[in-house]
């Protein structure tokens, strides 16, 4: 088990590093992060020929004082001179010692702005996986219990217009009929009491678990048409144990498998998912946090951002894996 | 409407006034730094914003109507309150004021965090200016006890008042406005659009403990005013240092207005509450906490105040505009003085540095879709760079537009020169706009609409950062924009001399340098003679028309739209029992405001 | 009965594949590894077909594609008409391959279900462009009828044959490049018993139709004395006992190979149904017993059992090698 | 024959398809006598399967079933409609070909087995559990206090089938249907399994369905051998009798077709060549006519009726091995060189 | 004595034959219809999507068959006009993200060891960063040509498409015809194109279907994220956004709604033709 841990943490390691090199190449050959700190003076050409001492500044409108200075001392404050590959280990040594950095944009800690955030976007994720779970489970059971029969078609059809349904669509159609034609929900986050915060984050998980509920569900009900050729199962009903008891005792638990690989693999396709959802319904939590800091090219913010969903994707796909353990104790002991 | 008022001498404005259009966008980013070179001019203009509008029922129609019920003795023309006000009410006291604002600002240091209306709003309970607007939009003491001039005007000393505490219990003192204003020329951007009206040394002197003097380089009969604003906002002296060192703390202002930072989350909720030792006493401030939530629809915020979830919205969303005006359970204070919507080509850069492509632009111009599609009946269509109701407009002025059959032989004789800028017999030019945006993509999507017949259109659309830039740097062909609409048309010099059109980035987006204009606006500088200033800038419209350099499109809207248990939200009273200045573009004051129970 | 030693090779000028010492291992972790085969020697003389029967977990599969490679050998040595097939690699070991052939257990898994039955058994032709057109598909037609199945149905796919039928083209497949040695890995045990004969036969055909030199690898008893001339009894990795088949089944020595016998549903009446009452489970093959390997559950087994590791010995003539401590004696436990 | 324990008249089931109505079981009827053991016999897709499944209630809903199937006189498939707890499992059960599969891998095996008992004779956790480990001991598995705490994986194959055996006989059924039980395991394991359900089954006097492929297998347990073909029972007789003188041409050429461990080597099979028939709408004939040396004219119209003789065998058809009929009907194929399906004689017979 | 055994038999060749079904071919002429419609869009008598000619926001059935946008533009042209795009981006982009990830998923399954540990590699870490934030740095920094976007779809399949290629290649390269091939000589050149990619890129032919369903609606989230193909290109993702502010939306639903349903359609086809493809194509392995 501790060889176990180990190396799940080295693979988390690699992983991160992995990703944010990717994250932090991309925003350093993409763009100029210089032109975050310093705005347009290092967007000027001729400020580099400025400051190789082959011409005046020509700054008019600056009067006296814009100079390129501002340029030389941004770029070593942040080590902008500095190569990239250099730049990352720097970074990386920072990110031991537990500092993400500062948003360029407003200078607060890039952990103190993922800690604000991240507890929306993951009461919205959990709550989403909660939506899906409570109804892909029951309705895959009653489906596979039913295969063939009309229920089944029912859902079976569903369940494939869901998956068809673009979650923004869904999002707009709920949005339009239940909050601003009904105002049966909110339209948009309420921070306030924590009652606010479920009921207003309600219609948002609805229209993000809905659509994964029927990628769960199709994925459970075939999963349990497969276990339910099982001897097992017909052992089970051999014995005379009643239909109820042999779906949910004996073919439920493992048929879960494929769900819960789907369910880890989810957890980032979801933070992605809620990026749109989060900024339909005006939701602050950390995919709105990304989509501003990318467009505003406010690195360190996108960094960490990225560093805590691939170390959150990461591990809860270990906790699955442990998932499994407890589902399959034939893994217990490979 | 307009009269000189006798009793301030006018003086020469400082700092020049502009907007970017993005008020209504559907999807509002903050600026990124570079922006704050440029913005940052803005926030330290002399802005004595006209206020225009009325209540939501007059204002659909014929805005105009209200403005005339002024009471004709005001340098602006003024509010006409809602009807509530009518009826006198006995106050209560207490309650949460739930304010939407469409973005949120990089900060709420006003010596380093530049400001747009979103952080007017959240900075303006937290710090009181040193001077604000009356009614009538002239400037009063407010924190200052007084403004005196000397050595003519090149020189004001400020006197502050006694005994004004700064929410962390310290006592204001001229320490503080000395190191708000080195603060503010410390930064190496913001300088840049500051520093440019003082001497290098000695810009600031302490005369003695309550007693500032600050030294300019040429005269200005309007100082004060210049301190209405962001450079008005005076931090503790301790908190600006702290700040300097650690930038996070610009999210924790510390002031000396009626509410106290009490929370801020980035981008979401931003409490204010009561702060109990406030200089002027708490007898007249009602409300127990103000709390801004970030709604960057605010078409979406217009439905949730309509719905009762939040007190207030401040918007120039036509889109949002619209639903105020429709909502039941909703007042409006609609502004249509304060800002143009207007289209500005390169004069620097082919093609538009020949002037028969502007022209053809112009007349290939559909302002009529413009107003009904866009702005939706909520602009008026504008001539120039002034509403009709200012004595500063020029009735002879007409903004061409609609005429397309004119352009054609422009063009055709534009390309038979320049074949090289043309293709197919079309003018090739690229239409920059800041995004995303809905809004903003619409209007570009209609210009392209109206221009392809002659021209072959280029989108591109650019973050507002970006957009901003390149303009300033020159780098664009024709761009869509929001200017002017300052109080006093001093402060748009900056945007039309020939000093500003030159060099690597320029104030004067168009880049258009004409001396006989460059004479007119410095000889209306130079008078406090409303009959001449007025007779200056009339010439100046018309020479603005005549360089075919802007295309004006409408009347900027800004809008407040309120519950109808807000009350007094245009009864502000300054120290001297002055009424305040009501909604000056969008910037509301909430001192006064009280909630009404059930 | 762990059986080392190579007692049971012969010198014989005719032998073609020649197995010595084969050890294969798969490791399962750092420390930890199956032993499947460990130290097995034999050989095969040209033209003879030799069954490897034994249970599952015996080894007898791995032996066979050991020999084709398909498995990394550990040590030992494949030496196949004077070359060691352990040593080869690459193309070296390539262009050994169409000499031995395989056929697979499973015969639907064994053919490409997108292919086309014609290309599937053209395939090694193709692969070492022997003739080309009209020569290759009369060869292809003619091994089709061979192993009875229709030319004309050479454009249909495994899916529409039955599993005899997919048996018969995988036969074919093995055959077309002219193989020297076949190797057959199970190949009739996914089959039922009415279509099973007809595989057998083919079989049989075919080894005497192209000279082959057949090793025959079943857990069937019944099926491998049919089909072979020696017989090898595996179990746990090691052989038990060698011989002829007559000489196997007729006078079984290992205590294991008379479990086996007397334990089919219809016993070999030269053992007693009784001795198929061996106790225990199979040792796991990751942790085999000390000494011999059958230790654990053989009725004979003594102190030097549990110590000492029995070499293949040669019992009463005939090529019949036993490896055992207390080989049992014939006439003994014959039933009166 | 309304005193047998079990009896089956005319069952048939299908399954529609999308390819067509798959005929699993076409008219099979037996009785089964309390304490006896009935092997039935027959290769895959013959319907033995199904059979056992249909007692069991076991086939998906989608199948159509018809026939009567009597338990003690009591309808079976009148239980299956209505909602009657404690028949299965208690009255008649099953254990399945393998035994990894038959087990839940994710329960323990004790948890497997106390469940049935705590279903249907309200048995307190700790009571089932301990008869569990009763039971298990009975079915000789060592340390049965230990396996409770087991999951299947963790035992061996034999293990494994033995704890299937236990949980099958934890209500003391009186009817076990045995479906291939020792396909999967090697024949060490086969024989000992087997020597245990004839204890098992003697003990309790507990009838017993063995369901198998091998013949072999059959021939040394059962009392009575039915054999089936592409969905049929085509012939029935007590195990002695099938074996030194079957009826069905299918039987003897599955008889033949074996090797056999006393035949020298090399000797030459003989093969029930082509392969069985397709279930979906099968033409109204003999269903293994065209793999018949008998075949003549007359098979290929109509299904033969069981016919039954002596009382104690039955088969379905009407040249039958091993009688005139059958013999001149051979030999005139032989002459013919092919039978009347096409099937090619070429060899002079070795048998009949 | 082979026995000549008439086999296989009819009844069996009657039953191999799968069927499609009616929706299958609805759905393609859905899929191929709006294709053609595409790319025939400037013939079409339809009204120019651009033109700001009628009365904006007007109702379903009006002059315009499917109402105007807030700019008085046809919904139905900007429709039509917007499947070029949708379908364009969704197409190339599936086409690389297959290309790209199948050969490396492929490799990764066949040769196992080093290789596919490094591969393997790559896809968990493109997995584990969120897809939308990997599309959102790429279009955010680049101009968002429609080959960008194209592009930035197809990476984000790479990973999924990859990981699927892996394991189904795993499946066959441990079946025994592989093994087969091996002992008759074959190179791993021939193994991989001859047994391996027949059985692998098959039925993720059928998954460009489904793929292609994701791009476009991963290019409906970039536009709502306004980062969809910049300039006065139409698309869907582009048009719903546009008819999704809370104004249009409370009063003028179908601007969004034409769009939304033309999506929905197109991905519900694409994603049940897909899979009944997979169907289709998932060979049976036996007759019986």
């Amino acid at each position: 088990m501790a060889k176990f841990l180990l190396r799940r943490v080295v693979q988390l390691v690699a992983v991160l590093l992995a990703v944010t090199f990717l994250a932090f190449s991309a925003l350093n050959f993409l763009g100029d992060p210089l032109v975050n700190v310093v705005g347009p003076l290092a967007a000027i050409p001729d400020c580099d020929l400025v400051e190789a001492g082959l011409r005046e500044d020509t700054f008019s409108t600056a009067g006296n004082i814009g100079d390129c200075e501002v340029v030389s001392r941004a770029r070593a404050q942040y080590n902008l001179d500095k190569s990239v590959p250099e730049r990352y280990v720097r970074w990386v040594g920072d990110l031991l010692t537990g500092d993400l950095g500062s948003s360029f944009q407003t200078g607060l800690p890039v952990s103190e702005i993922v800690r604000e955030k991240m507890p929306k976007s993951l009461l919205l994720m959990v709550m989403a996986e909660i939506v899906a779970l409570a109804i892909a489970i029951p309705v895959g059971v009653l489906a596979a219990y039913r295969a063939g029969r009309r229920l089944d078609r029912v859902t079976s059809v569903g369940s494939f217009g869901l998956l068809s349904v673009p979650n923004f669509a869904l999002g707009v159609i709920l949005l339009q009929v239940f909050a601003l034609r009904n105002r049966l929900l909110p339209a948009s986050f309420d921070d306030s009491t924590l009652w606010t915060r479920l009921h207003s984050l309600l219609l948002p998980s609805i229209v993000l678990g809905l659509g994964i509920a029927a990628s769960y569900q199709r994925l459970l009900r075939t999963d349990l048409l497969t276990t339910l050729q099982e001897d097992f199962v017909n052992m089970a009903r051999a014995k005379g144990m009643p239909d109820r008891h042999v779906m949910v005792r004996h073919a439920l638990r493992p048929s879960l498998f494929s769900l819960i690989t789907l369910f880890g693999l989810n957890t980032g396709a979801l933070i992605g998912g809620s990026l749109v959802v989060e900024r339909i319904f005006s939701i602050p939590g950390i995919g709105s946090e990304i989509v501003t800091a990318v467009i505003r090219d406010d690195f360190p913010v996108v960094l960490g951002a990225v560093v805590v969903i691939a170390t959150g994707f990461v591990v809860i796909n270990f906790l699955v894996d442990l998932l499994y353990t407890w589902l399959d104790p034939r893994v217990r002991v490979s | 409407m307009w009269r000189e008022s006798h009793r301030k001498p006018m003086l020469e404005p400082v700092g020049p006034s502009f907007h970017i259009p993005g008020g209504n966008m559907s999807y509002r980013m903050s600026r990124k730094a570079l922006a704050k070179l440029l913005a940052s001019l803005l926030a330290f203009t002399l802005i004595a914003a006209a206020c225009g509008g009325g209540d939501s029922d007059t204002a659909v129609d014929e805005p105009t109507d209200s403005v005339a019920e002024g009471d004709g003795d005001a340098v602006v023309p003024t509010v006409s309150l809602a009807e509530e006000e009518e009826v006198e009410e006995t106050p209560v006291v207490g309650g949460t004021l739930r304010v939407a604002t469409e973005a949120d600002g990089d900060g709420l240091n006003p010596v380093s965090n530049n400001f747009a209306v979103s952080a007017y709003l959240m900075a303006n309970p937290i710090f009181d200016p040193l001077f604000a607007y009356d009614e009538n939009g002239e400037w009063i003491p407010y924190l200052a006890e007084s403004a005196t001039p000397v050595e003519g005007t090149n020189s004001w000393q400020i006197k502050l008042r006694e005994g004004v505490l700064f929410h962390d219990g310290s006592t204001m003192d001229a320490d503080d406005v000395i190191a708000a204003f080195e603060g503010t020329l410390a930064d190496p951007l913001i300088s840049l659009a500051v520093a440019p009206s003082y001497p290098a040394e000695n810009r600031i002197e302490k005369i003695d403990d309550l007693t500032v003097q600050y030294n300019l380089i040429r005269q200005s009969a309007h100082f004060p005013v210049n301190l209405t604003s962001q450079l008005g906002m005076i931090p503790s002296a301790e908190f600006i240092a702290a700040a300097a060192a650690d930038p996070a703390l610009n999210q924790a202002p510390i002031g000396q207005g009626p509410f106290k930072l009490a929370s801020r989350t980035q981008d979401d909720k931003t409490l204010v509450e009561r702060f109990d030792d406030y200089w002027q006493g708490t007898d007249m401030i009602y409300l127990d906490a103000i709390e801004f939530s970030v709604v960057t629809d605010t078409a979406l915020a217009a439905e949730r105040v309509n719905a009762g979830d939040l007190d207030l919205v401040i918007t120039s969303n036509p889109d949002a505009i619209l639903t105020l005006r429709s909502a039941e359970n909703v007042n409006t204070i609609e502004n249509l003085l304060s800002g143009e919507n207007d289209i500005m080509m390169n004069t620097r850069a082919a093609p538009f540095d020949d002037i028969r492509a502007r022209q053809a632009l112009t007349y290939a111009t559909d302002r009529d879709a413009y107003a009904s599609l866009i702005a939706q009946g909520t602009s008026p269509l504008a001539d120039s760079m002034f509403h009709p109701d200012l004595i500063w407009n020029n009735p002879d002025v007409v903004q061409e537009s609609n005429q397309p059959e004119k352009a054609g032989p422009l063009v055709e004789a534009y390309c038979a020169d320049f074949p090289e800028n043309c293709t197919d017999g079309k003018i090739d030019m690229e239409l920059q706009y800041s995004g995303p945006s809905v809004v903003q993509t619409r209007i570009a999507d209609l210009l392209t609409q109206n221009w392809e017949d002659f021209f072959n259109v280029t989108e591109q659309e650019l973050l507002q950062d970006s957009h901003i830039l390149e303009v300033a740097i020159g780098q664009y062909d024709v761009v869509t924009w929001r200017q002017f609409g300052a109080v006093d048309p001093d402060n748009e010099v900056v945007w039309l001399e020939c000093a500003t059109a030159e060099g690597a980035i320029a104030l004067n987006w168009v880049r258009v340098c004409d001396e006989d204009r460059d004479a007119l606006l410095y000889a209306q500088r130079a008078t406090t003679d409303l009959d001449e200033r007025v007779a200056a800038w009339r010439e100046i419209q018309a020479s603005i028309n005549a360089t075919y350099s802007y295309i004006f499109t409408t009347h900027a809207n800004w809008t407040v739209g309120y519950g109808p248990q807000v009350r007094n939200v245009c009864g502000q009273q300054g120290p001297a029992g002055e009424t305040l200045f009501c909604n000056n573009q969008g910037r509301q004051y909430f001192h006064n405001i009280w909630l009404s129970e059930g | 009965m762990a059986g080392s030693g190579h007692a049971s090779l012969r010198n014989s000028e005719n032998v073609l594949l020649s197995v010595r010492d084969l050890v294969v291992e798969f490791p399962i972790s750092r420390k930890e590894r199956v032993h499947a085969v460990s130290g097995v020697s034999f050989d095969v003389a040209e033209g003879e077909t030799l069954g490897i029967v034994g249970e599952s977990g015996c080894g007898k599969s791995t032996v066979a594609r050991a020999i084709v490679q398909l498995n990394k050998i550990t040590s030992g040595v494949v030496e196949y008409a004077g070359t060691d097939l352990a040593q080869l690699e690459g193309e070296d070991l390539r262009r050994v391959r169409p000499e031995l052939q395989m056929i697979f257990q499973d015969p639907i898994s064994s053919l490409n279900p997108r292919r086309r039955i014609r290309d599937v058994i053209t395939e090694g032709l193709s692969i070492w462009n022997e003739g080309t057109g009209s020569w290759t598909q009369e060869r292809i037609d003619e091994l089709m009828n061979a192993v009875g199945i229709d030319p004309k149905f050479g454009d249909r796919r495994p899916h529409q044959f039955s599993g005899g039928q997919c048996q018969r083209i995988g036969i074919a497949r093995a055959l077309a490049l002219d193989p020297k040695v076949l190797i057959c890995d199970e190949p009739v045990s996914a089959l039922d018993v009415s279509v099973q004969a007809q595989v057998l036969n083919i079989i049989e055909d075919m080894k005497v139709r192209y000279g082959l030199t057949i090793l025959f690898i079943s857990h069937d008893l019944s099926v491998v004395k049919n089909v072979s001339d020696r017989i090898i009894v595996m179990y746990l990795g090691k052989i038990c006992e060698i011989g002829d088949a007559e000489t196997i089944y007729g006078s079984p020595r290992h205590p294991y190979t008379r479990a086996l016998l007397a334990s089919i549903p219809e016993p070999a009446p030269t053992v007693d149904p009784s001795e198929g009452n061996i106790i225990g489970e199979l040792p796991s093959p990751i942790h085999p017993p000390q000494g011999c390997r059958f230790n654990t559950r053989c009725p004979h087994a003594t102190e030097i059992c549990f110590s000492v590791e029995p070499t293949v010995n040669a019992v009463d003539g005939n090529d019949h090698f036993v490896a055992c401590h207390h080989p049992v004696e014939v006439g003994v436990s014959l039933p009166a | 024959m309304s005193n047998a324990q079990l009896s089956v008249r005319d069952l048939e089931v299908r399954f529609p398809t999308s390819r067509g109505v798959v005929e699993a079981v076409n008219g099979v009827s037996f009785d089964l006598e309390r304490g006896q053991m009935l092997g039935i016999v027959g290769e895959s897709g013959s319907g033995k399967s199904v059979t056992a499944k249909t007692l069991m209630n076991l086939l998906p809903r989608t199948a159509e079933i018809s026939g009567d199937i009597h338990f003690d006189g009591e309808d079976v498939r009148a239980i299956a409609s209505g909602h009657r707890k404690h028949f299965w499992g208690v009255k008649m059960t099953m254990v399945f070909q393998d035994p990894m599969t038959s087990l839940n891998p994710v329960k323990r095996c004790g948890e497997q087995i106390s469940e049935t008992l705590r279903y249907h004779l309200g048995m307190s956790r700790e009571a089932a559990l301990k008869r569990s480990i009763d039971l298990l001991e009975q079915v000789g598995i060592p340390e049965p206090a230990r396996r409770v705490k087991q999951y299947p994986h963790e035992l061996s194959g034999g293990l494994r089938q033995r704890v299937v055996i236990a949980m099958a006989l934890a209500c003391e059924p009186e009817l076990l249907i045995a479906d291939e039980p020792t396909t999967a395991v090697d024949v060490t394991v086969q024989k000992r399994l087997l020597d245990l359900l004839d204890e098992l089954r003697r003990d309790r006097g507990m009838s017993m369905i063995l369901i198998t492929h091998d013949l072999g297998v059959a021939r040394g347990r059962c009392d009575e051998v039915a054999v089936m073909y592409a969905g049929r029972l085509v012939e029935r007789a007590e195990t002695e009798v099938l074996f030194s003188d079957a009826r069905h041409p299918y039987t003897t050429a599955l008889l033949r077709t074996i090797p056999r461990i006393d035949q020298p080597s090399h000797t030459r099979l003989v093969p029930i060549e082509g392969r069985p028939p397709e279930l979906v709408n099968p033409p109204d004939q003999c269903s293994f006519a065209p793999r018949c040396r008998h075949a003549q004219a007359d098979c290929l119209e109509g299904v033969p009726t069981l016919t039954n003789l002596d009382g104690n065998r039955e088969f379905a058809c009407r040249y039958p091995a091993n009688t005139e009929a059958g013999r001149t009907s051979f030999f005139a194929n032989e002459a013919a060189g092919q039978t009347v399906t096409g099937l090619t004689i070429a060899q002079p017979s070795e048998v009949n | 004595m082979i026995a000549s055994v008439p086999e296989p038999n009819a009844a069996i060749d009657g039953a191999v034959e799968k069927k499609l079904g009616w929706a299958f071919w609805l759905s393609v002429a859905w899929i191929g219809g709006l294709a053609l419609a595409a790319v025939a869009a400037p013939w079409l008598p339809i009204k120019d999507p651009d033109v700001l000619g009628a009365a904006p926001r007007a109702g379903l059935f009006s002059d315009n068959l499917l109402g105007t946008d807030a700019l008085g533009r046809d919904v139905l042209a900007r429709t039509v006009w917007g499947a070029r795009i949708s379908l364009g981006v969704g197409s190339v982009g599936i086409i690389l993200g297959l290309t790209v990830g199948g050969t490396l998923g492929i490799i990764s399954g066949y040769f196992r060891g080093v290789v596919d540990q490094l591969i393997s590699f790559v896809f968990f870490s493109l997995l584990s960063f969120p897809s939308l934030v990997l599309a959102l740095l790429i279009t955010a920094t680049l101009s968002r040509s429609f080959w960008t976007v194209a592009m930035t779809l197809g990476i984000l399949g790479i990973a999924p498409i990859g990981r699927l290629a892996r394991a189904t290649t795993i499946q066959f390269a441990e079946r025994e015809f592989v093994q087969a091939s091996r002992v008759l000589g074959a190179k791993n050149g021939r193994i991989i194109v001859r047994e391996l990619l027949p059985n692998v890129l098959i039925p993720m032919g059928a998954l460009t279907l489904l793929g292609m369903g994701i791009s476009i609606v991963a290019e409906g989230s970039l536009a709502f994220l306004g980062l969809s193909v910049e300039g006065d290109a139409i698309s869907w993702g582009k048009s719903i956004v546009d008819g999704s502010q809370v104004r249009d939306l409370t009063e003028n639903a179908h601007v969004a709604l034409v769009p939304i349903v033309a999506m929905f359609l197109t991905v519900l086809a694409l994603n049940f033709a897909g899979d009944r493809l997979r169907e289709y194509t998932d060979v049976k392995e036996t007759a019986f």
